[in-house]
């Protein structure tokens, strides 16, 4: 098998498919147990200054196109989750630890308040007021977290884009300029479902964010339109659930893929995406830095 | 997918605490399996199946509180049914539960019995008072009967009913209750392991094994999905028993049983 | 059956859906047999002051979510799609031109060059350099556009909205500011799709619109921000194919729908999905003017 | 769904500026029914089966002009098949074809053989080096072959050769090539409109019914999914051999035949 080993973002990864935020990052073993099933490396939940019991149910809506969620970002603190990054490590791949907060000296305190591989900046979640999006959604922002937290840990940091925005190449050129590693593009729409017998709309907090299928396009475009801009890596996220999916973020300019939604088809996801773009390297006979950004010069 | 509507069709007092309702269609689930229930404008909880078209539902806090606000006609959004069931085996089946966790079993012992199983139920309540089902259970078989305040059978917690039975004669054991319960079963019960499923519980927010929220340690399964049915050599080296995750996703050590 | 008739942004409609811009809406014949297939009005192709032939094909990727398209605004020139107008009035149901330009005078001039029953201001397409949602996405850009507009003609003027923003009810505000009669939210989100075979983005143009059922989460969450802040109506588009979606856009509060996407399963769309609605308002013993932005009253 | 890749196994060279080729692999099409060919970077067109795997392009411009520059291995995007196909019904068919309209009718031929049809093809091009496929008509039957500059066959227009035939003498008549030449055919077959099938050609873009381009007067009839094949009755009420749109969706007059 041809390798997909490479270096992103300031890691080395044995394949360039990761575990992304929220997903099954709970628990140290939920994360562990990811690095023994395939993936590249694994990113937490994220987590914040204090606990959260996030949002009242529903916190997903399953819709033929993808979810919708709105968890809210429930997490024990900071201060209770090292134990879990630890456990996490087990799983034999690098662990990045997924932040928010609500300004750059949170995002700095909790992020040098844990040991990690690498720290995913949550300025992207659109659906948790005073976090995520709200503030991401201004390049300077994002500029002047990104700094902020650089200068607090030794890791590198990545940036983890919103899409909800009109340009999302202002941010990650802001990113960039605050000294990120690399920025991870994209998180979810902002949207809504509402249950046409009652009226009511479906999610505990009325708004939550689209994954799964439904982005993959969006992703794309902001992975092409990001990584014909940027310097530093830019890492897919959104829609991935095969080989193709990944290869699309790859053509596109991806560094590497990250996949949410479609761990609800079981953790062999990663296996099955790895040996297809093994498969697929070989009859192109390619390698992987040759594959990334193919579309840029196709078009 | 997104919650159905159903209508309640009938809703029973099991007892003060404890309602049974009816809804207006057929899931057709295996015992051990549950549904995501929305409570609109409240919130969404994991419900094990008392029935096919039955749920039993004890008031506990403000979602359980706003069910027992529902009457017949009103309606739920309700996704289900989720999870894995139990699987019958063998000849001979004991259910063993405690609380309102032995609605599932009442369901289970059902299917067990149309199959030609023997089925025996170990079952402790509180108190009389809070009995649940002792009447479906008598009609599949023995039952014994432990409360806490012996105000009927014997006096002391679930697992004081095992020396009235030998476990080991029973081809299966099926579990549903306290968590501190089940533990205490499972440690008196060494050496079975394989022949013991339980039902467990973990805080459950997206019912489709993405969130996270209801993994336990030290495999990281996902209870949602590759639970609620559990086998118990799966469950003895980690954190059942011993701890739970809250909603926030931080640890919470498990009420000891004495 | 129950009436679906009502009066939506200066029109009186026999039913609150539309045939969206830009879908089957170049010759007055398709306009005109979209109202005799059902549809309560109709809305042509985006026509601009000069003839465009609109961008190299592939301009239609269909995915599994929907479709991405990057038309290009190929029309003939508002001067010669008067007459495509008066053939479509002969559908027997309200005409409304979709007019796009690149500045306010151009916009003025192209609509006041036209006779319809109203307008609708395209400040939205994605994909079209110096029009659509370049300008659109600025709300004093709308508010200018949208004053010019009203200052220039006598029918009621809509204008179409982008949902690549961070804030839509921005936008929505700078319309009505401008004097608008309704908002039409939302149109395509920018996106794109890649051959995994051969490395090139599908479409010639590379970046287009997604449209279809992948957008009706983000659609309904639009609606339902615009109509929670404006006093104006709001049109709602995206993702609709059947009388379930028509309901979660009413639901949201949108005062009338239009379908774009779905007409590739025929025009028979218009009929199933009004029939659908009546017979859940007489199942819910509702009236249209009830069920409108119930969501909004249930959380 | 999105274009699939295919390769091109075999380029065959039918005149100077008309060429054949064979992909890797069959689209079951029925005769009449075309793909979108991709030309990656270039454009993408629509191009009616020829064969069960055959498409034969007539070199016109940038798009045509690439797929001439193809080579054995070259890969192109295909979605297809696409649109309505000829249907074969009575016992004798006249086939009337122009140019490289005569490509849909040469398979239609075959597949009417097949099933026993009598085949009659008329068949008209500018001058005996641009004829295509006369080898494949005549292995099905009489053939009258009709040139412009009478360098074979009767020289004149298509319609020309209708006097060696009687129209009214078959059972359905199938009509593919330039617009003015089946406008021709049509109007002096008048009376048989509704035997006669007419493969006609429009602006395509979208391919799938949304996008308006291919829809004529004066009902809107998308071609590209309700036709390309569309009985004779409903064209000879509208644009149909009058104007047509260009790609901006402004009419262009057609040429007229003489
Ligand atoms: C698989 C499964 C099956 C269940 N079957 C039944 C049943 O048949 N009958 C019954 O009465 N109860 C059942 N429960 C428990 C029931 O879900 C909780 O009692 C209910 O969620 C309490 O919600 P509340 O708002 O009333 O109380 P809260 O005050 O919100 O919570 C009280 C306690 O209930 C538990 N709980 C709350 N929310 C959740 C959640 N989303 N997931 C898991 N636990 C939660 C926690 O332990 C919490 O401390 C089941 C739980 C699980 C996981
Ligand atoms: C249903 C159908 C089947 C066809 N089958 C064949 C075939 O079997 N063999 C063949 O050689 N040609 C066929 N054509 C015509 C072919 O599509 C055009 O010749 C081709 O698109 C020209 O593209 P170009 O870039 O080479 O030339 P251009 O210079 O772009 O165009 C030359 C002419 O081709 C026509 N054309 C261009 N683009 C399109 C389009 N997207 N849709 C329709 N017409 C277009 C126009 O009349 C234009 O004036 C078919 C057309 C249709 C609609
Ligand atoms: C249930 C759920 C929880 C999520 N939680 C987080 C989170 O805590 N932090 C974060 O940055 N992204 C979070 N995301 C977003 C995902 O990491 C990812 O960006 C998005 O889902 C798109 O990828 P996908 O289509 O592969 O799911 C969450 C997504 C889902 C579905
Ligand atoms: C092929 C195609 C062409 C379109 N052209 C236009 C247009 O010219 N002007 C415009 O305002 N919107 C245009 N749109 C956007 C639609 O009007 C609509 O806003 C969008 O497709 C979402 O609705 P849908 O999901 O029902 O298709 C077009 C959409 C498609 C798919
Ligand atoms: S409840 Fe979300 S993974 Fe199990
Ligand atoms: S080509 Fe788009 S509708 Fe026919």
């Amino acid at each position: 098998m041809i390798s997909l080993a490479g270096d992103v973002g300031g890691l080395r990864l044995r394949n360039p498919l990761m575990l992304a935020a929220g997903i099954l990052g709970t628990t140290g073993a939920s994360l562990a147990r990811a690095g023994r099933e395939g993936a590249g490396a694994v990113v937490t939940k994220s987590v914040g200054l204090t606990p959260r019991d996030g949002h009242p149910g529903p916190t997903v809506v399953r819709i033929g196109v993808g979810l919708i969620n709105a968890m809210g970002l429930p997490n024990p603190s900071y201060l209770a989750f090292q134990q879990e990054i630890d456990l996490a490590r087990e799983g034999g791949v690098p662990v990045v630890a997924s932040v928010f907060g609500s300004d750059p000296s949170e995002f700095s305190q909790v992020a040098s308040g844990l040991v990690a591989d690498a720290f995913e900046l949550n300025l992207s979640c659109p659906h948790a007021e005073r976090y995520g999006a709200e503030i991401g959604c201004q390049p300077a922002n994002v500029e002047e977290v990104t700094r902020a937290v650089k200068r607090a840990v030794g890791a590198p940091v990545w940036v983890k884009l919103t899409p909800n925005v009109s340009d999302i190449v202002g941010l990650g050129l802001a990113a960039q300029q605050g000294g990120a590693d690399a920025v991870v593009a994209i998180n979810t729409l902002k949207a809504m479902a509402i249950d046409v017998e009652s009226g009511y709309p479906i999610l505990g907090n009325r708004f939550g964010g689209l994954s799964g299928p439904a982005i993959k396009p969006v992703a794309i475009r902001c992975v092409y339109e990001l990584s014909a801009a940027l310097d530093i890596p830019v890492i897919g996220v959104g829609g991935v659930g095969c080989w193709q999916d990944a290869a699309e973020m790859i053509l596109a300019g991806a560094s590497a893929v990250q996949i949410g939604t479609a761990l609800s088809g079981g953790y062999q996801v990663f296996r099955d995406i790895a040996a297809g773009l093994s498969k697929y390297l070989v009859r192109k006979d390619m390698t992987l830095e040759e594959m990334r950004g193919l579309a840029r010069r196709r078009s | 997918m997104r919650p159905a509507s159903s209508v309640i069709r009938e809703v029973l007092e099991e007892t003060e605490s404890v309602r049974t309702l009816r809804l207006d269609h057929s899931f057709d689930p295996l015992p051990g399996q549950y549904m995501m229930l929305w409570v609109r404008g409240v919130d969404e909880i994991p419900m094990s199946f008392s029935g096919p078209d039955l749920i039993t539902v004890q008031r506990v806090g403000p979602a359980t509180r706003a069910i027992f606000s529902l009457d017949v006609g009103d309606s739920v959004g309700v996704r289900g049914p989720l999870g894995t069931g139990f699987s019958l085996t063998g000849r001979s089946a004991l259910l063993i539960g405690g609380g309102v966790g032995v609605a599932p079993l009442a369901f289970l012992g059902e299917r067990a019995r149309a199959v030609g199983m023997e089925v025996t139920s170990l079952l402790g309540f509180r108190s009389t008072s809070e009995a649940v089902f002792l009447d479906r259970f008598r009609r599949l078989g023995r039952v014994v009967l432990t409360t806490d305040d012996g105000s009927e059978g014997i006096c002391g917690h679930t697992s004081a009913g095992l020396c009235e039975l030998d476990p080991s004669a029973f081809d299966q054991i099926y579990l549903c209750g306290p968590e501190v319960m089940m533990w205490d079963v499972i440690r008196r019960c060494q050496g079975m392991e394989s022949r013991i499923q339980a039902c467990i519980s973990r805080y459950i927010k997206c019912a489709i094994g993405v969130c996270g929220s209801c993994c336990i340690d030290p495999d990281g399964i996902r209870v949602c999905v590759e639970g609620p049915v559990i086998r118990a050599d799966r469950l003895t080296a980690g954190e059942f028993g011993r701890y739970r995750r809250g909603p926030s996703g931080g640890p919470d050590v498990c009420k000891s049983v004495h």
